[in-house]
């Protein structure tokens, strides 16, 4: 056992990274100040969920249950039969394998205003094993009617994510990284929930990304550029319902699709491929976990290890023009 | 802009279809309403047997005639339904139709006693009685188990066991919240009981001092194939419910007069939520059914059928020469 | 409220229809007599597994932990690391959304040898609602690494296949569907997992079903045969591992695919569809549940509502033609 | 012919590394193995004492290098791990690798203490001890919560609370299918409790009368964020589980001698699974983590790993005094 595994990519050096929860943090905090309907239920998950703030300012309407994913979600339900905006936090992992039945029914069968946020999705807790791994959270949750679903990409994103679930009635997923992430939207971005928002236009192949990946995307696209290849880059925040139309003409534009995700290629890349196959047939190569459960890594050195890198993406990229 | 929407051109696609409707009973359920104000303990027992027998008349109808329901299981609880919908609790249709935020709340959490709540909801003038009619039938309101999102009256969609009672720990959460003194009443099944999410959710009840959160148990010894006991016992339940925090009382749930008392007493400790262990009997009254596991959901003949109406007549009959008595 | 629902349209009126709970049923308990190492274990659900003769049969090999399915899918796990080759049958809803997390950790990742057998999967509760549909199932299962997923589609593939899953080592998903079907598959068939089967030949579109679907394609393939059209039949019973290969000839080789499930169109048809715009780009119809809860009604009343009655395949194939 | 496997061309793919190494502790932990067979009481305990030592002062160290890990919840349940593997259960390295049926088993469900697994596995000769410096490294077969796919003395896959005691009772059931005396055990936290599943478990083997199933709970009084009686109280826990069918023992959890007494005398009743009910602290015995929840995953500086090692060290030479006095 010598070390010889290669060091994640180096992110550009003058990067400032972000932990989203803290935008999460930051704005449940505005929004219950505005909205005293807004709640949060956690499961022995306030430190975890970054909470502890909140708890502070609002210990009435910090519902600890425990270490009880069932019994959560259910009282989430509740509370919002009371007139309340529950906002349901837990690690993705625990949140959706666990309670998945008290999410199909109690919450997006009876369309109940519960507000699931999925922490530490994806594969941000690396290196505790698949048990703790998030990498199903689209694929399961996407069979559900009704339940949207959004990953956002960037700390301001996370921030109008949180405010639109908040005024949003109806059941919503969120995914909340911890990955470091730098800003990726421009200061004048608005989050449109069902809408992809083009990054880099190009017409030579398409670059679809959500959550921790876009600014992957990003960076793919400049390696891409510098050889000559003009990449389209989506952010896709919202896996469902999902923006067929941005997709329709990716496939129809460009030479093909890449799609990139923390999460098992069934989630955004079985929607992509989906979407594609019904409306105008094209390639599509997607990229993330491919039906095996991930070795011991870090979340970085997983996502790398799984293609996910600039450069592994940019690769992929171009046997799409081949 | 929705993920995977019905293709347009799909022909086998026919959404607008009414719906068929099953056999008319011999009569139609009559809105009885509520027990009457004023009324004395006698007369608004007399009010909610009378409900009682005629929810079980007719549901039994409905079974038969749908061919498919939980009559066993529907008739160890109406009488907890009827109790509760038309006397304990703070509720009318106008209520739940103007989503009155004070309004108590129920969650029938053992919903494959639909047809009884529905029955129920009908008898209490929630529904139209000529609803009934469609029980199962395509594009029904009335399906298997009760929809939230189909019928005003109905709090939580239920079906899958052990789900109620997480629902009714948050109800009661968020009248805590807002400082109401409005009220939870959940409906659980004793098989149910194996379910984990309950043991969950009594602990958090009991943690959280929810003494306005009330679950009975329709403790008819029976589950779906077997019985209780031989299946994964629950006893000894009552030090179960108590370790767990509840205030527990034993009451005879077959007994509207028993029901009422006990839930007079609610909260019976203060500070902890109150557990009605409510001994019954799946299939009450009715002789051939009575505590028997076929009743889960066997489906009667139609001669099983008119002898359950037969023995339900007779269970009126009585309720109206007691109240000649009494008057 | 009248009466003006169709009924369902008529299947030849000569066929005998199977309830496949039967032949599960006479297998398992035909295998429990060869092995020893066999157990069953159940919630509740001797009767809705029709496994009241095995328990009669095998008392203490028919393991009822009552109404409690994390505890049943864990129990399953426990029995295997004790040499036990334990068949976890319950209805498919509950065994799949209320043991989500046991599945995954417990049984898939840690390659327990734990059959898993979905009773009246699909639509075959029709009328007790969507709490009681087990059209997830594919979605959800397909997601986790390693587990072969199969639908059979007659009783003859259902007893080959509990037979088939007795003998496999490792994780194994079996939908036993109550539906009526007749007997599909012809009376030398060998199942044989991951592997499709051609049930018709033709080259104008291919039609790829499975489970109780399978039969209704092959009305379907009557249908456009008399309208001069060759339909492909694929019966499809293994959903995972899929049988790319055949996906990927039918991509090739026909003018489209339509997939058709008793099932959420992100089942089979989410795999057939990832499995053609990485391979070869063709168009693909999807029949099944499409993001909404099922109304009220049968089984057969849903399917054909739903647009897979033997007409509204056709149609849908004509789509591809047009 | 496996659906969706890994694109060939994707140029990100490299799956053959091999692994990182963290830094080397100050001294490797010696491999001290089973108690001898024939040793006193008080030999067995100072040898099981000793073995809990080093294991602490080992995992203390792999937790600053790797700057990740649960130390609190590790050292609470260290003592019994320790008692279990090197003494109480019919085990062996070698039973392991031939997968003797016969062998006991056990499962840690409270998995997050999988540090403190590892460093009694190596301890007790079924990993090598090298392999504890790539904890958490990339590709390393210790990951954060134990695997059964990746080390043979695993039994079962932890991590997500509440998956230990249905897989234990399972367990349990093969071996009285089989005939067999082998014993199951179990180790769970006490926040743990929480969840709904335990419940299930604890019914179905109270009424299976599962008396070769012995659960311990690591009774640290501490969860994740906060204290368990701030969060959703246990008490009176003992009542709870004598009320599902379980005989309870209590003990000093982190006072081996104590351990062997309890463990000695199982089955606590004929008829009846055991739950040893271990009184601990979280982070014991280090004076600046005990009963001190901030320790569940905090990382210890450098500084405090050697204030821990200081301590510990002291620990083990009293244990060499004793030894003397005694012999
Ligand atoms: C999670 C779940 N598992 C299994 C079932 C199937 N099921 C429906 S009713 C029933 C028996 C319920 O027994 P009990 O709670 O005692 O109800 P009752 O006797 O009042 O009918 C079962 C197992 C279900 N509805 N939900
Ligand atoms: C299902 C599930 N929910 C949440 C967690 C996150 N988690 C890890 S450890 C822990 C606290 C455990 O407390 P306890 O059982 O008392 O363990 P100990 O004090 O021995 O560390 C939590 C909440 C988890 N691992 N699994
Ligand atoms: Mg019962
Ligand atoms: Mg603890």
């Amino acid at each position: 056992m010598t070390s010889t595994v290669p060091a994640a990519e180096a992110a550009p050096a003058e990067r400032t990274l972000f932990d989203c929860r803290d935008s999460w943090a930051a704005t449940i905090a505005e929004v219950a100040r505005a909205d005293e309907r807004v709640v949060v239920v956690v499961n022995d998950s306030v430190g975890s969920s970054k909470l502890g703030g909140f708890q502070k300012e609002f210990p009435q309407r910090t519902i600890n249950v425990g270490i009880a994913e069932q019994d959560m979600v259910g009282i989430g339900a509740g509370l919002a039969n009371g007139g309340k905006v529950p906002f349901v936090s837990a690690a993705g992992c625990f949140l959706t394998a666990r309670a998945m039945e008290q999410i199909k029914a109690d919450v997006v069968y009876s369309q109940y205003n519960v507000k699931l946020i999925g922490q530490s999705p994806g594969v941000a807790y690396g290196d505790l094993g698949p048990t703790h791994h998030s990498i199903e959270d689209f694929s399961w949750l996407r069979t559900l009617p009704g339940i949207t679903i959004v990953a956002p990409s960037d700390p301001d994103e996370t921030a109008q994510v949180v405010r639109w679930a908040a005024e949003h009635d109806g059941p919503v997923y969120v995914r909340v990284s911890r990955m470091g992430v730098p800003a990726v939207h421009a200061e004048d971005y608005t989050f449109v929930p069902g809408r992809a928002v083009t990054l880099r236009e190009g017409d030579d192949v398409t670059l679809v990304a959500t959550g921790t990946t876009v600014v992957r995307a990003l960076d793919a696209a400049d390696l891409l550029a510098a050889d000559g290849v003009a990449a389209r880059v989506l952010a896709m925040p919202t896996i469902k319902p999902l923006d067929d139309d941005a997709v329709i003409a990716a496939a129809r534009e460009t030479r093909g699709i890449v799609t990139i995700e923390e999460a098992m290629v069934t989630g955004l890349g079985g929607a992509v491929a989906q979407v594609v196959v019904e409306n105008h047939p094209a390639p599509v190569r997607s990229l993330g976990f491919r039906d095996e459960f991930a070795v011991t890594g870090s979340a970085e050195w997983l996502l790398d290890h799984h293609g996910m890198s600039p450069s592994g993406i940019a690769t992929t990229a171009q046997t799409l023009l081949g | 802009m929705s993920t995977l929407a019905p293709l347009e051109k799909n022909a086998g696609l026919v959404h607008a279809v009414e719906t068929t409707l099953l056999a008319a009973p011999d009569r139609e359920i009559e809105v009885l309403g509520r027990v009457p104000a004023g009324a004395s303990r006698a007369e608004a027992v007399a009010h909610l047997r009378r409900a009682a027998t005629e929810v079980r008349r007719r549901a039994v109808q409905t079974v038969g005639a749908a061919g498919a329901g939980h009559i066993g299981g529907e008739f160890s609880i109406t009488d907890a339904l009827v109790t509760l919908y038309l006397s304990v609790m703070n509720i009318s249709p106008a209520q739940v139709e103007e989503r009155d935020p004070e309004r108590d709340r129920i969650v029938l959490s053992k919903g494959h006693a639909a047809n009884a709540l529905y029955t129920t909801l009908a008898v209490g003038g929630y529904i139209a009685p000529e609803a009934l009619r469609t029980f199962l039938q395509p594009t029904s309101m009335l399906n298997g188990h009760p929809a939230r999102t189909k019928i005003h009256a109905v709090e939580a969609s239920t079906g899958p066991l052990g789900h109620g009672l997480p629902i009714a720990v948050g109800m009661a959460l968020a009248a805590r919240l807002d400082g109401s003194d409005r009220r939870t009443f959940v409906l659980l099944g004793d098989g149910e009981l194996q379910e984990g999410s309950n043991w969950e959710a009594f602990m958090t009840a009991g943690h959280q001092r929810l003494d306005r959160l009330v679950a009975l148990v329709d403790r008819n010894r029976l589950q779906q194939g077997a019985r209780v006991a031989d299946t994964n016992d629950l006893e000894p339940l009552a030090d179960k419910l108590r370790a767990f925090g509840w205030e527990v009382v034993e009451v005879d749930g077959n007994d509207v007069g028993a029901l009422l008392d006990a839930y007079a007493g609610v909260p019976a400790a203060s500070g902890k939520p109150t557990f009605v262990l409510a001994h019954t009997d799946k299939g009450f009254p009715v002789s051939y059914m009575r505590d028997d596991v076929a009743w889960h959901h066997k489906v009667p003949s139609a001669e099983q059928v008119a002898q359950a109406l037969t023995e339900l007549d007779a269970v009126l009959a009585s309720i109206d020469t007691e109240e000649e008595v009494t008057s």
